[in-house]
């Protein structure tokens, strides 16, 4: 029997072995796990918390999918580290007088991976191929006003709109390219990939990693600087950490923000802090009592302490909000703050007829930090004896809840506890879904059920608007009424810590949340 | 004639929670080489214990020995080494049990399991030891014995298999067997073919056998001598013939008298009324007294000594204690019978 | 043979000193050393559940924005949390929370699956088989995959966790009461009941139920543990008890951000239900040992 | 043997069939719409609509049931709704860790629960036995994922001696193969230990002690080789839970394996994936008890296969 027992430990190994060998196939070298993070220059890997969804360069929802693409696939224009627009596959574009024909100018220089050249055709390809879905992929958002695409010349696209859109260059100027014929042919972008992006789809092990190498005919001269850049989906924040200390990782985010202080201890890793577009706030039913007093929203928000909620819920890392637009956004505009005041805001509800309170439910996903943003809310409400139960719920159960009923009256939400993240030069995206009267779910996400003509009104004007000037006035306009209807508990839009082993440079995170490595190299 | 075992005083006990059964309570008797011995009692008497006492095969149960001898070839086993008594158990005196079914280790190939004594006490190498255990298989009288080296115990018969354990007994030769209710478990037909066999074993190779039994039958059919045992003690020991013949012990009167008789017709058996003291409360004076249908005063006062007697008869019993009163006392230290 | 006479001896001596059983029962298992200390924590733990709420040395529902994620200190011995609360408070006053989720989750799991057991064991048959089927289905998938299907379903909270975990341990209480169940059936005084004409519902409840009791309440006792992990796990992930609730898993939960840098949050609610499940576990062993005449050694 | 195999596996397909019809229903039952959350809480309800249409999600549940299996029964598993690769390959790519880390945990687990059984049983009340008892039920006591997070804290953010996730060398399997075995290996220690202590009081063992055997062949030879016929089958069905992947386990290390595939699947509504990978995991389990059924008869020759 002792046998036996030697006979079990033998064929465990045996097994173990026999079972590496065929993964050892497929996998790499595996030595880039330097342990004492002696990193290879040659190489970056690149840790995150979602996974990667799709690798469909139409159909990228979440902000990972977008980055890791943009390695791959090009659009015509990209935002500098300030959020300014510069080209990219276009060298400029024009807006007819009438504001509804963008003629954009392409470069003559790039063929995509699989051989096939970047001209006009190539875009209209793409752009039909997104129209076409009318919905199915997930960029048709983007071109939801354009009437039609045309090419003028070899390298000159023509594109149409059916409204005065001010938000559009932001919109289509993102979008990215992938070769015509790999369309045409549908291949598997899970498997291959044909764009004219510094890095060519090498490897993905769906939940484990993705491995893009260099593209050796990269249309610019001496980009990219590294061979090859992996990235990982690491969901545990604890693990994430653990990697970049030990240089398995060489940059990651998110970083948990209690994490900063420990990493920046580090002698060999940088933290820098990102301020994002990402407004955290918790939507109030207007259509409800007793929430349809404004006197009561405004009472919640000045019962809020928004420095303490900094504080405790993002520890430290955010920006006290005073708009409904991040400071971020390029329309933003400041509003007069609500300061914490206990006395002003029981006053505010006993104006109301609530003075002693009343109970509620905040709704929220279950992760942990929305979780601590809602038992934060909870604690602060509490003191104007405004008695909150959480409910959290699984992000697919909470999305049906919240889209199931048809119309206000319908509606069971109270609180939503949530966050909102928009590009940085699209006041549309930050304010339309959110508080047009027209987005009430299952349309939108006015959870707030926030219905004012004039708002509507200012929104409409603000896309349509013809000129920058006039749009940031009629959002100026827009964040003051929105401000003081309050639809919202405003709380903080967060600043969002990256952290990287030292010498990496070329790669950024923009306020947006996505991250671009164009540039990337080792010291 | 010296006794090739010699089992003197020993006691034995079960240890539990927080108390101690005295199950063995000073037994002595002698076995000589060559001899078949019974012995026999009513269960709980005692008379398993005491053969796997002298084979210390307590292990694994709270019995522990507590007093006593148990000399072989004048070597008292209890003092040996754990080590040396296993050079000894299944060499040079081995055993036999009740139920072969359970006895034979049911995942393991009965081959295996022969072959493992074997070359154990024989040194045998392997291929030898095989040849060695096949044909003890057929000198047991198993047909096909080849093959049967490669089967299972589930797959033979409760016959075969007490044959099979026969022949692992017998494998190493030992000088002394102890049968423990070695035919209980088995058809009336079958206890036959095995207890001939046991005899066939005596007379071919001399072995020395001690059989324990709750059958008189058994005794009467193999033993040359029997050892009567209740609650503990030797009430009686004898030539079976004479034992069978004259019974002096109230108690093997009674169990003879349970046997059924061929031949006779008995509409109901007889039974000794009353039942076997509790051994964590043993009544004063003789152990039997409240079942016995001769009792006096005095057996409830004090329990009577084994005594030897002039034909060479040991008893314990006050009906004779009286008359015999130069009988030898053999309770402490007995000498061999005859 | 002479092995099975010896042990039935000694039980014939047992019988017959008279003794109570619950008294033999009480005196073996006072021999086993560790269930008799986990017997002592378990009480402690119980004293903690009942005077929690007056024992706690802070308030534990009070936040202090001042004094957030502090190392375990003399002010407070087991650190403070991510909103300044005293994780030693929470920790006391949780253990209601924990101990109940466990138990309740696993008493309601026991009714049920006794009562499928009981249902499945004496009728056999097609009834038997439709029953065990079922059970091998629900054993074929993994651990939480149930429950979290379930929680998904019916909404998260304490109430749909307790739900979801008595639904995955019905199955081997269905099991085990079933096996029981076979064997009692067989013996014969129940056969003769059946002769005179007892109703079926009466056998069960009167003659079958009784004997599986001792069973089932070893089997309920080893189960608390593995509901009360479960139940954390559920937490863990987001999905069991209402995230200001001081309940162990959900503590467990909310302070795995903090893992590296405020070790104590996540050290010593795990600790926590280490040490209650390995009590109630080595009780629970201890108990089979005394009351299982099958395992007992 | 070949046909009691055979015959037991068809007996395996109504079964089947079964589960995966109830599983499909189930999973529908749990409230969230795929289309809804692919499309972003920015979508209008018609592009919702037009996703929905697109991955085939407004056809009748009956229907939708309907076309998956006629594809199953062609050997496709479908496709992913999000990330529209096929399942087989998303299978493919984390069955092979899974498969590793299960025969890893289940390895030393058996190793060590073998090994503090046998020590336990035949120590039985003394020190040795108390050492083991306290190790197993520890084992079975200790929450899985808080165990992954303290060795995380110990071994990879103190002393960096092994990975704190994912799997690029073997110090990858480590940590979390200690995580998941724990409790095997105590269950194993436990189930070793009772049962070798039965067997240790059967009759055959004192035939074998009567023998002159020592105890080292008594225990080894005899006793164990009885006892891993339950021993056998706890760690089968451990192995076949393992397979299907340890959602807790998985998460807390980064561990690309069936666990983390199903919970995101199921996060994310992905049916197919969902529902093709809950029909794996009950195929696996009933083959991983079938081959435990088989093994039996190799430690038990009392079973027969007819």
């Amino acid at each position: 029997m002792k046998n036996l027992l030697a006979g079990i430990g033998l064929s465990i190994i045996a097994m173990f072995v026999l079972s590496a060998c065929a993964t050892s196939g497929s996998s790499d070298e595996g030595d880039s796990t330097g342990g004492d993070g002696a990193a290879d220059k040659s190489e970056v890997t690149i840790a995150f918390q979602e996974n990667i969804q799709t690798m469909d360069p139409h159909n990228g929802s979440a902000g990972i999918d977008n980055s890791v693409q943009y390695a791959i696939y090009e659009s015509m224009f990209t935002p500098d580290e300030d959020g300014e627009l510069q080209p990219l596959l276009a060298t400029d574009y024009e807006i007819s007088d009438d504001g509804l024909t963008y003629t954009f100018k392409l470069r003559d220089d790039v063929t995509f991976t699989d051989g096939a050249e970047f001209n006009a055709d190539a875009v209209k390809a793409n752009l039909d191929r997104i129209i076409d879905s009318e919905g199915s992929l997930n960029n048709y958002k983007s071109l939801r006003d354009v009437e039609k695409v045309e090419v003028a010349d070899d390298y000159e696209v023509e594109v149409t709109l059916n409204n005065i859109n001010s938000q559009f260059i932001n919109k289509i100027g993102m979008l990215r390219m992938a070769s015509p014929d790999a369309l045409e042919n549908d291949i598997d972008f899970g498997e291959e990939s044909a764009g004219t992006g510094p890095f060519v789809l090498e490897k993905w092990n769906h939940g484990d990693s993705l491995v893009a190498t260099k593209n050796e005919d990269y249309w610019e001269e001496d980009l990219p600087k590294v061979d090859k850049v992996t990235f990982k989906p690491i969901p545990e924040d604890g693990s994430r950490i653990a990697m970049l200390k030990t240089g398995e990782a060489d940059y990651i985010f998110p970083v948990p923000v209690n994490d900063v202080e420990s990493l920046e201890a580090e002698d060999n890793i940088e933290v820098s802090v990102v301020e994002s577009t990402y407004v955290n706030y918790a939507t109030i039913n207007t259509s409800k009592e007793p929430f349809n007093k404004k006197e009561v929203r405004q009472a919640m928000n000045y019962a809020l302490n928004q420095e303490d909620f900094v504080k405790v819920v993002k520890n430290g890392y955010g920006i006290v909000s005073d708009s409904a637009l991040p400071a971020t956004n390029n329309y933003y505009a400041a509003q007069e703050p609500y300061d914490y005041d206990l006395e002003k805001a029981k006053e505010l509800l006993a104006d109301a007829g609530y003075e002693d309170g009343f109970s509620t439910e905040i709704w929220g996903s279950d992760s942990s930090k929305d979780k601590r943003g809602m038992q934060f809310i909870q604690q602060q409400l509490g003191e104007i004896g405004i008695d909150v139960e959480i409910k959290q719920m699984e992000r697919g159960t909470l999305s049906d809840e919240i889209n199931k009923p048809e119309s206000a009256e319908d509606s069971e939400v109270e609180m939503w506890y949530v966050g909102w993240s928009s590009q940085v030069g699209d006041a549309d995206n930050a304010t339309n879904p959110l508080f047009s009267s027209s987005s009430f779910p299952p349309n939108g996400s006015n959870t707030a059920y926030y219905d004012n003509e004039k708002a509507d009104k200012l929104i409409e004007e603000g896309l349509h608007a013809k000129s920058e000037e006039e749009a940031a006035e009629k959002y100026a306009e827009l964040q003051e009424i929105l401000w003081d209807d309050a639809p919202w508990l405003f709380t903080a839009v967060d600043e969002e810590p990256t952290a990287m082993r030292k010498g990496l440079k070329g790669i950024w995170r923009s306020a947006d949340g996505n991250f671009y490595l164009r540039e990337v190299e080792w010291e | 004639m010296t006794g090739l075992l010699e089992v003197n005083n020993l006691k034995t006990a079960f240890i539990s929670d927080d108390k101690t059964t005295q199950v063995v309570r000073g037994v002595s008797f002698a076995v000589n080489k060559g001899e078949i011995v019974g012995i026999v009692g009513e269960s709980g008497c005692g008379k398993s214990v005491t053969s796997l006492s002298i084979m210390r095969l307590l292990k694994g149960t709270s019995g522990t020995i507590q007093d006593g001898e148990v000399r072989f070839h004048d070597q008292n086993l209890l003092d040996l080494s754990e080590q040396k008594m296993r050079k000894i158990r299944g060499n040079s005196m081995s055993m036999i049990f009740q139920d072969p079914m359970t006895s034979l280790n049911p995942v393991l190939k009965i081959g295996r399991q022969l072959m493992q004594g074997i070359m154990l006490h024989l040194k045998y190498p392997k291929e030898k030891a095989r040849k060695y255990a096949v044909s003890m298989l057929e000198s047991v009288g198993i047909p096909r014995a080849e093959s049967i080296m490669n089967e299972y115990p589930h797959q033979l018969s409760g016959g075969m298999n007490q044959r099979v354990m026969i022949a692992m007994a017998m494998s190493c030769n030992p000088e002394l067997l102890i049968a423990d209710e070695p035919t209980t478990a088995l058809d009336v037909t079958i206890q036959a073919q095995i207890l001939e066999l046991m005899k066939e074993l005596r007379e071919k190779q001399n072995t020395t056998i001690l059989m324990i039994t709750h059958d008189l039958g058994v005794v009467s059919e193999v033993c040359d001598r029997v050892i009567v045992m209740y609650a503990g003690r030797v009430v009686e020991e004898g030539k079976t013939a004479e034992v069978f013949e004259n019974p002096k012990h109230p108690y093997t009167e009674g169990l003879i008298k349970s046997m059924p008789k061929i031949g006779q017709k008995q509409s109901r058996l007889y039974a000794i009324p009353g039942q076997v003291p509790d051994p964590a409360n043993m009544p004063k004076g003789c152990k039997f007294a409240a079942r016995c249908p001769h009792v006096m005063d005095i057996c409830t006062e004090k329990e009577p000594d084994l005594i030897k007697d002039e034909e060479g008869r040991k008893h314990r019993c006050w009906l004779y204690q009286g008359e015999y009163e130069g009988g030898e006392k053999v309770d402490v230290k007995s000498s061999t019978g005859n | 043979m002479s092995e099975t006479q010896i042990t039935t001896d000694q039980t014939q001596f047992v019988e017959t000193k008279q003794d109570s059983n619950f008294k033999r029962l009480l005196r073996s298992f006072k021999k086993n050393k560790l269930a008799l200390y986990s017997l002592y924590v378990i009480i402690l733990l119980l004293l903690i559940v009942i005077f929690g709420p007056w024992i706690t040395p802070y308030d534990p529902q009070e936040a202090n924005y001042d004094s957030i994620l502090e190392a375990p200190s003399w002010q407070h011995l087991a650190g403070t949390d991510e909103f300044g609360k005293d994780v030693l408070s929470r920790l006391i006053v949780g253990a209601r929370l924990s101990l109940g989720v466990g138990v309740s989750a696993v008493l309601l799991g026991a009714v049920a699956g006794t009562i499928l057991g009981l249902i499945s064991g004496f009728f056999g048959k097609w009834v038997d088989r439709v029953i065990m089927r079922i059970c091998d289905i629900l054993f074929a998938f993994p651990d939480l995959v149930l429950a979290i299907a379930m929680v998904a379903i019916l909404g998260p909270g304490m109430k749909n966790v307790i739900i979801a975990i008595a639904f995955f341990s019905t199955p081997s209480f269905a099991r085990i009461v079933r096996g029981e169940t076979l064997e009692i059936k067989e013996r014969l005084f129940i056969e003769a009941e059946r002769s005179i004409g007892a109703k079926k519902s009466r056998i069960i409840l009167r003659h079958v139920f009784p004997q599986t009791i001792s069973t089932i309440i070893v089997y309920i006792t080893m189960n608390i543990g593995g509901a009360i992990i479960s139940a954390a796990s559920l937490s863990f992930l987001g999905l069991g008890a209402s995230p200001s609730s001081p309940e162990w898993g959900a503590m467990l939960s909310a302070s795995r951000d903090y893992i590296g840098h405020a070790f104590h949050l996540i050290f010593f609610p795990g600790l926590a239900v280490f040490i209650t499940v390995l009590v109630l576990n080595l009780f629970g062993d201890g108990l089979r040992d005394v009351l299982d005449p099958k395992t007992r050694d | 043997m070949g046909r009691y195999i055979i015959k037991r596996i068809i007996g395996l397909i109504p079964l089947l069939l079964a589960v995966s019809f109830l599983i499909f229903i189930f999973i529908h039952l749990i409230p969230g719409d795929p289309a809804r959350l692919m499309a972003g809480k920015d979508a209008t309800n018609d592009e919702v609509e037009a996703l929905r249409t697109y991955l085939g999600l407004d056809k009748p549940i009956l229907e939708q049931y309907f076309i998956y299996m006629k594809e199953l029964f062609q050997g496709d598993l479908g496709h992913s709704l999000r990330s529209n690769a096929p399942v087989t390959q998303l299978f493919g790519e984390r069955f092979l860790p899974s498969l590793q880390l299960s025969i890893l945990s289940i390895g030393w687990a058996m190793l060590i629960g073998i090994l503090l059984g046998v020590i336990s049983a035949v120590f039985r009340g003394r020190w040795p036995d108390y050492f083991g008892t306290i190790t197993a039920i520890s084992g079975i006591s200790v929450p899985n994922f808080w165990l992954g997070l303290v060795m995380i804290q110990l071994f990879a953010v103190q002393f960096n001696i092994f990975p704190a996730g994912g799997i690029e060398t073997w110090k990858g399997y480590v940590l979390p193969s200690f995580a998941l075995g724990a409790g095997i290996m105590a269950m194993i220690t436990r189930f070793t230990r009772s049962s070798l202590v039965q067997t240790l009081q059967e009759d055959f063992i004192r035939t074998a002690r009567s023998r002159g055997l020592g105890e080292r062949a008594i225990i080894f030879g005899h006793a164990l080789k009885k006892s891993m016929i339950t021993v056998l089958t706890i760690a089968g069905l451990q192995f076949g839970f393992l397979l299907g992947g340890s959602i807790v386990v998985e998460t807390v290390f980064s561990f690309p394996g069936m666990g983390r595939l199903l919970i995101d699947s199921i996060q994310f509504r992905d049916y197919p994936v969902v529902q093709s990978l809950l029909l794996i995991f009950s195929l696996e389990f009933i083959l991983v008890n079938l081959i435990v059924d088989i093994l039996y008869g190799f430690f038990n020759p009392k079973i027969r296969y007819n």
